[in-house]
């Protein structure tokens, strides 16, 4: 277990203070973010496996502003996520230790919990994830319960490190992460209009998907800001969720790096990850490709222009009526 | 104890919905939620919903009160309370518990009139469990999740539905159903199995240190920190729990006045009772220890021991960190020998 | 608890005759927070305004909402009368309830309604409005005046004699501009060139003025009183400091064959060059498009014979940032493009000509010495037809201008007459659709031509001008006689429409200045403030603002100088308080402001923070410069959090007006 | 809106201060009509929209939100409507994706000088969100 040898000789060399990493939980699925500050703690608790899926990126918000060093392992989405506070002057990079680790894709627990009721243990051997269960053993496919955004993966490269773990991977342009996208657009208004519905009106408001987002490492949300009477709390009335998480969008929009945490919490399974996508796209489409998190110094299409750019009569979310 | 073949729950719902509007835990793109009943509306395969049984007695977001201006008088209107019967069929026993628990807060003096109301309006079919989850704790609780009370009690076998009155309320509800005759002994084998597998859940809770006495020695545990190093302050544990009953009184401006409402509020929030001096509970550390304090200790010491947990797992499946009330329990409950 | 007072004004009819202003002073009278509302014939007259100043005193007003013109009308003067009474000026909002309410709308009815609506909305925002005090920034005390023509020569004169300094920046190796090139003027026919080089020496020899010729203005910075001017000097191959202007390199360039730009491209001159003989600075340049040395490194003639060794092959162009508290813009106009006006055989024959090219062919100084010579065989041409409106007053066809270019009428009557003065054996014809001669002896002038010089003046249009056995065959209409006139000509002359210099475009853009859309200057007020633009410090002056002849040129240049002596002669000005402000405690520092602020006004610091937890926190948070800061509000949108707000245009101000509309 | 029990659309118009407002003025200096529907709301620039002031007058009960800037190179503060251009495009983008009809929203360049442009401009808009009708897919229940 590389990740976890790395993680006991950093702290033991005294090389770092702290290291964040995922800690064992309660099953093989259930790992909480944690932050471990001796080798002891490392040996009993550090876990890392196709489970680890939480990004560890905007703890490093808060950890990077303590005293000493806090080294963090990082796959290749949570590396675009750092990259990018960085160059929001969130993170302190010079408090941070980075470690890259490859990633062959991060496990949807509740898509293996339902391929394997009962679930308690996993083991991986080879692609195949061997399950034990309340109701016996289980085995099932590790491609087939991957979480939508390893499923199309849009890079295995780690663009911010300190050292890395193995083999740096590549971007992948053949990614079909838009297909989705593209899917609703060819839908008609009412259509469209239909599927939002169905799935926003399931939101509960739980603000799971902003508070776990890495761009939305505001001090204060607009949403959580009385002083602004921007505030609100539950969706009292249909347009509020469709308010939240338009203007949520919008304010991620050219600082999202879709690293699609915010679909990965959602309780309702709402597939919140299409709206950034929605705005990925056509920034990549009207202005240009662009990725947030790649670099520090490029300019997002939000905070940039060009004299000859489209008109906004050109906008079109999709097929139109 | 009545039966029905389970070909025919579509026809024991149309009847059930007869009587009077009926809810169901449903499919709905895949998430399963207590659901109005109509034509083609089929039970859930999953265990249990992914929003408690709450939600109907106490929902989300409710008006209670709209403020109407004229020139330069008020009108003041009241809120309509519940005033027509329902059935809620399919809440398993933890959900059950919960009701005791969140009657305890509002049926107490002062009364909660909109949820008095909607309690007094339901019939609750309750339906046993026989295939527990993994994150299944409530023999924590002491609840028999394989025979849950409520109005009547509804066991799902392999080939049909057995109903058992326990109230009078369920007696005249099942009476106007098109039932056929079953025996008690039709579903004692189910129920064994369905026990020994109780048994065996992995997580195996021992609350018994979570005391009055400890209070002050628990609250300022050290573990609070680490526990709460990972929390997001989201509210998905709050408002997938089925006994959490914190909510926010706020007013929405309208075109021609003010519409009074409450909205479910968390605990894990930042701005949670939030007062012209700030909030009470500056970090998400405090915040953390506040939900977990008042379900493990502070509740129970109101409310006769009562733990107001009732072992559901729901906030073990959907934390988006999977920092929970076992890992918190076990962390602190496990040093009352020490 | 606020109190807030509405007033509803009349404007006479103008508002009252369409918007039932009592009843919207009742109605408003009973919104929450108002304490007064009522209706006046008009609330900008003295007694309207002491009838607001006593109700502020006697309610104890915190807010006044004045229903009226707009607010680009009246704000500023309401502002005073708010003031007088005691209040703070930025406690006042103004409903438009003429402009856009009164003037727009028939129905009584409906306009009352939006009236009251577009009250409520500034009683909702006036409500919010925080009481703003204006900062002061002080003033660079020089003056930019870009385009050396007679405007910008004019102007700079008349702001050096008030004692501050002026660049004139030109883009051409010599001031002097289109009237160097003029041979006589109208209506007094003095010699243009007297008057002006005079004036092109006094800049020159002015202490306070600083002539940078063959130099444009690369970037515009800062604001009012303290602009940022990037100048770029163009390599001119030549050491200004150190040529004499002896002309002797001009002699001995042996590169022969080029366009003489001064003289329309009429004749040639060398590639080394002073554009004429009475330049400012009389210095030479190397058109480097032409020069044997910059183009092959063969040659070297000029450098040898030059005696002060002013010659410098490798001069490269050097880039100067000067600070300015005032800028002019004198760019000009020039002649239209005639290329689309292929019936007038323009570019097809070289005796076809416009009228600016009609002025060299005339000029003493000019490709002919003077004597009026046909192009192609230097021949003296008889028979002269002038074209009037070529691309004036004509938009349809789209080619030319929708505007009158103004000086065509007066300077083909001085050219009809000034040809028949000199060659009484040539006839002169012009067809023309109106004659407009306003202007002090203008229409006197016209006549004299007619009358005295016996020009034939034909109403009508030229059809075609077809060359034909070197003659130039031109078929017009005559619209009084009825009849299609056919003229055998030796000349013809084109009076084509004028244009801004196309400079003007990027020029603007530099100074975020307005522009019509004929690519003219627009003026902060076209009857009040004829000679500002909208962007405070910026002037304009010329025919950059619109067609105008000399006189009105200089009188504009003089108008221009007047504003500018007054925004120099003080030693602060007043910022717009209406300014971007961040609040701290919200605030990330996560730089997406700055990067969308046009002016550079945001920074960042490291502060420390109180946290809710009582710890302290070191955070980096924006910081406005609130002098710098203009008030567009691109930060505001930028920032996620709401943390960037703009003082009198706040997020809650504008929800506010929002939620009043739509309720 | 309910005007004699008929229903009338609620346009908001942002403009601009320093060209699409005076435009407005403009409008009404030459005595050009357009419907009472249109309400200004001025900032002072469009740049200074926000898509919240957007999704709070559709919340509110606006059926129709239309922007009027500077023409793009005129802007009074250089730059400030290139940066709306691109706001508003991908906000449209996305309400359209969200299936709210795309023609409830709007943005024109109308300068000083086009009094005319503007009362076309608004003429045109009403008719269009007229024959649209009322906006119920993005529109708070509780303004009713």
């Amino acid at each position: 277990m590389q990740v976890k040898e790395k993680a006991i000789e950093l702290l033991s060399s005294g090389k770092v203070s702290r290291v964040l990493g995922w800690k064992q939980g309660e099953f093989c699925y259930d790992l909480t973010p944690a932050v471990f500050e001796s080798a002891e703690e490392v040996e009993r608790s550090f876990v890392f496996s196709p489970l680890a899926g939480a990004n560890l990126a905007k703890y490093l918000i808060a950890e990077s502003r303590k005293e000493g060093v806090v080294a963090a392992f990082l796959k290749p989405c949570d590396s675009y996520s750092v990259l990018q506070l960085c160059k929001e002057h969130r993170i302190r990079r010079e408090n941070v230790y980075l470690v890259g680790v490859p990633c062959e894709g991060t496990v949807d627990p509740d898509l293996l919990r339902e391929n394997a009721k009962g679930l308690t243990a996993v083991r991986e051997a080879g692609g195949t994830l061997v399950c034990d269960t309340l109701y016996g053993e289980k085995r099932v496919d590790l491609s087939a319960v991957l979480l939508e955004r390893c499923k199309v993966c849009k890079s295995k490269k780690i663009v911010v490190f300190d050292e890395l773990l193995g083999e740096n991977g590549e971007e992948n342009p053949q990614s079909t992460r838009f297909a989705a996208v593209e899917e609703i657009e060819n839908l008609t208004p009412e259509e469209r209009y239909a599927f939002w519905q169905k799935e926003l009106s399931r939101c509960i408001r739980c603000n799971a998907c902003r508070n776990v987002c890495p761009a939305c490492s505001c001090e204060t949300c607009v949403f959580d800001n009385a002083k602004l009477g921007t505030d609100n709390k539950a969706p009292a009335s249909r347009f509020e969720e469709q308010y939240f998480h338009i203007i949520r969008a919008f304010h991620v929009a050219g600082r999202c790096t879709d690293c699609g945490e915010c679909s990965r919490v959602c309780p309702q399974k709402i597939p919140l990850h299409l709206l950034n996508r929605k705005f990925i796209r056509d920034m990549n489409t009207l202005y240009g490709q662009y990725q947030a998190g790649a670099d520090e110094e490029s300019l997002p299409p939000m905070l940039d222009f060009r004299m000859d750019d489209c008109e906004p009569s050109a906008a079109r979310g999709g097929k139109q009526a | 104890m009545k039966k029905i073949e389970k070909a025919r729950l579509p026809e024991l719902f149309a009847a059930l919905n007869e009587t009077a509007a009926l809810y169901l835990p449903a499919d709905r793109d895949g998430v399963a939620a207590f659901t109005r009943w109509q034509e083609g509306v089929t039970l859930t395969e999953k265990l249990n919903t992914v929003r408690s049984a709450k939600d109907l007695f106490f929902p989300q977001v409710e008006t209670l009160a709209n403020f109407k201006t004229q020139g330069g008088t008020i009108e003041i209107e009241d809120a309509a309370r519940q005033d027509e019967d329902f059935i809620v069929f399919g809440v398993r026993a933890c959900d059950l518990r919960s009701f005791e628990i969140l009657d305890r807060v509002f049926l107490a003096e002062p009364q909660d009139t909109f949820y008095k109301a909607r309690r007094e309006h339901a019939a609750i079919i309750t339906l046993a469990c026989n295939a527990p989850e993994e994150t299944c704790f409530c023999t924590a609780f002491s609840i028999d999740a394989a025979d849950p009370q409520g109005d009547v009690t509804a066991f799902l076998t392999d080939t049909a539905l057995c109903l058992r009155a326990n109230t009078e309320k369920g007696e005249n509800l099942l009476a106007k159903l098109p039932l056929s005759d079953g025996a008690e002994s039709e579903i004692a084998a189910w129920q064994k199995q369905a026990r020994e597998t109780l048994e065996k859940l992995p997580i195996q809770l021992d609350l018994s240190g979570f005391t009055g006495e400890r209070m002050m020695e628990l609250f300022n545990h050290p573990a609070w920190q680490p526990l709460s190093e990972a929390c997001l302050g989201c509210g998905t544990c709050t408002f997938v729990c089925p006994t959490c009953q914190c909510y926010d009184v706020k007013d929405f401006k309208t075109k021609d006045g003010v519409q009074r409402f409450r909205c479910w509020d968390s605990c894990m929030y930042s701005d949670f009772t939030m007062m012209s001096a700030g909030q009470p509970r500056p970090t998400q550390k405090e915040r953390f220890r506040q939900r977990f304090m008042h379900k493990l200790v502070y509740y129970p010491m109101n409310n006769e021991g009562i733990f107001s947990c009732v072992g559901c797992g729901r906030c073990l499946q959907k934390c988006p960190i999977h920092m929970n009330i076992v890992k918190v329990a076990k962390t602190l409950g496990g040093e009352r020998d020490a | 608890m606020q109190r807030i007072g509405v007033f509803v004004c009349h404007c006479g009819t103008n508002i009252a005759a369409t918007v039932d202003v009592a009843q919207v002073a009742e109605t408003l009278g009973k919104e929450p927070g108002v304490v007064l509302a009522t209706d006046y014939p008009y609330m900008c007259s003295q007694s309207g305004q002491d009838m607001i100043e006593n109700a502020i005193r006697e309610q104890k007003l915190t807010g006044v909402v004045i229903c009226s013109c707009s607010p680009r009308m009246h704000e500023a003067t309401f502002r005073k009368t708010v003031a007088r009474a005691g209040l703070n000026p930025y406690l006042l909002e103004i409903a438009n309830v003429r402009e856009q309410c009164s003037w727009v709308h028939k129905d009584r009815e409906e306009a009352t309604q939006k009236a009251i609506i577009l009250g409520r909305a500034a009683i909702a925002k006036v409500t919010l409005n925080a009481p703003l005090v204006a900062g002061e920034s002080p003033v660079v005390k020089r003056a930019l005046v870009i385009g050396g023509g007679i405007a910008g020569i004019q102007t700079a004169l008349d702001i050096a004699d008030a004692g501050f300094e002026v660049d004139i920046v030109e883009k051409e190796a010599t001031i002097g501009g289109k009237m160097a090139q003029l041979d006589k003027t109208f209506p007094t026919l003095d010699c243009a060139a007297c008057i002006l080089t005079p004036k092109m020496v006094d800049a020159a020899q002015h202490e306070k003025i600083n002539i940078l010729s063959y130099s444009e203005v690369e970037a515009v910075g800062g604001f009012v009183g303290s602009f940022r001017v990037k100048i770029r000097r163009k390599a001119r191959y030549v050491d200004e400091t150190k040529c004499t202007g002896c002309g002797l390199c001009t002699e001995k360039c042996p590169q022969k064959a080029v366009p003489n730009p001064f003289n329309l491209g009429l004749d040639t001159r060398r590639a080394i060059a002073i554009p004429f003989a009475q330049a400012v600075p009389k210095v030479a340049y190397i058109d480097p498009n032409y020069c044997t040395m910059l183009k092959t490194g063969k040659c070297g003639v000029c450098s040898k014979v030059c005696t002060v060794g002013a010659i410098d092959y490798k001069q490269q162009d050097t880039l100067e940032e000067r600070e300015y508290g005032a800028i002019v813009a004198a760019t000009g106009y020039r002649p239209i493009s005639l290329e689309k006006y292929g019936e007038y055989a323009y570019g097809q024959s070289p005796d076809v000509v416009t009228s600016l090219e009609l002025e060299r062919l005339m000029n003493a100084a000019g490709p002919t010495g003077g004597t009026l010579l046909r192009p192609s065989d230097r021949t003296h041409p008889k028979t002269i037809v002038f074209v009037q409106c070529v691309g004036s007053r004509c938009e349809e066809d789209g080619r030319g201008k929708p505007y009158c270019s103004k000086i065509c009428c007066m300077y083909t009557a001085k050219h009809a007459m000034l040809i028949r003065e000199k060659y009484p054996d040539t006839e002169v014809y012009v067809f023309y659709i109106d004659v407009r001669t306003p202007g002090k002896n203008f229409d006197e002038f016209y006549r004299r031509a007619v009358e005295e010089y016996g020009v034939h003046y034909i109403t009508g249009q030229v059809g075609k001008i077809v060359p034909e056995n070197g003659k130039l065959l031109v078929q017009g209409s005559d619209l009084l006689a009825g009849m299609q006139p056919k003229i055998a000509a030796d000349l013809v002359v084109l009076a084509a429409a004028i244009e801004p210099d196309p400079s003007a475009r990027s020029l603007a853009t530099l100074l975020t200045a307005s522009m019509d859309t004929n690519d003219f200057f627009t003026e902060a007020h076209p009857k009040l403030r004829p000679v500002e633009s909208p962007t405070a410090g910026v002037f304009l002056s010329g025919a950059c603002q619109g067609p105008k002849d000399i006189p009105e040129t200089v009188a504009q240049a003089g108008a221009a100088a007047a504003k500018v002596i007054g925004l120099l002669s003080r030693d602060h000005i007043v910022c717009n308080p209406c300014v971007a402000t961040p609040n701290e405690q919200m605030c990330n520092g996560c730089s997406s402001c700055e990067k969308v602020c046009p002016y550079g006004a945001i920074t960042y610091a490291d502060k420390e923070f109180r946290m809710p937890d009582r710890t302290t926190a070191l955070r980096r948070v924006a910081q406005v410069n609130p002098a710098v800061c203009q008030g567009c509000g691109a930060c505001t949108v930028a920032c996620p959090s709401g943390a960037m707000d703009l003082l009198g245009f706040s997020n809650k101000q504008i929800m506010a007006e929002v939620d009043a509309i739509c309720r | 809106m309910q005007v004699n029990g008929a229903w009338q659309p609620t346009i908001v118009a942002f403009c601009c201060n320093w060209c699409s407002y005076a435009g407005a003025d403009l409008t009404g200096t030459n005595r050009l009509a357009y419907p009472a529907n249109v309400k200004i709301i001025r900032i002072p620039c469009s740049c200074r929209l926000n898509p919240l002031f957007i999704l709070r007058a559709f919340g509110r009960g606006a059926d129709g939100v239309i922007l009027c800037g500077c023409h793009p190179g005129d802007c009074h503060y250089t730059t400030g409507n290139y940066y709306a251009r691109r706001r508003m495009t991908l906000l449209f983008s996305m309400l359209d994706f969200l299936g709210i009809e795309r023609e409830r929203t709007r943005v024109e360049w109308v300068s000083a000088a086009e009094g005319a442009k503007f009362a076309a401009v608004m003429n045109d808009f009403v008719r269009q969100i007229t024959v649209l009708g009322e906006n119920k897919r993005l529109e708070d229940f509780r303004c009713k």
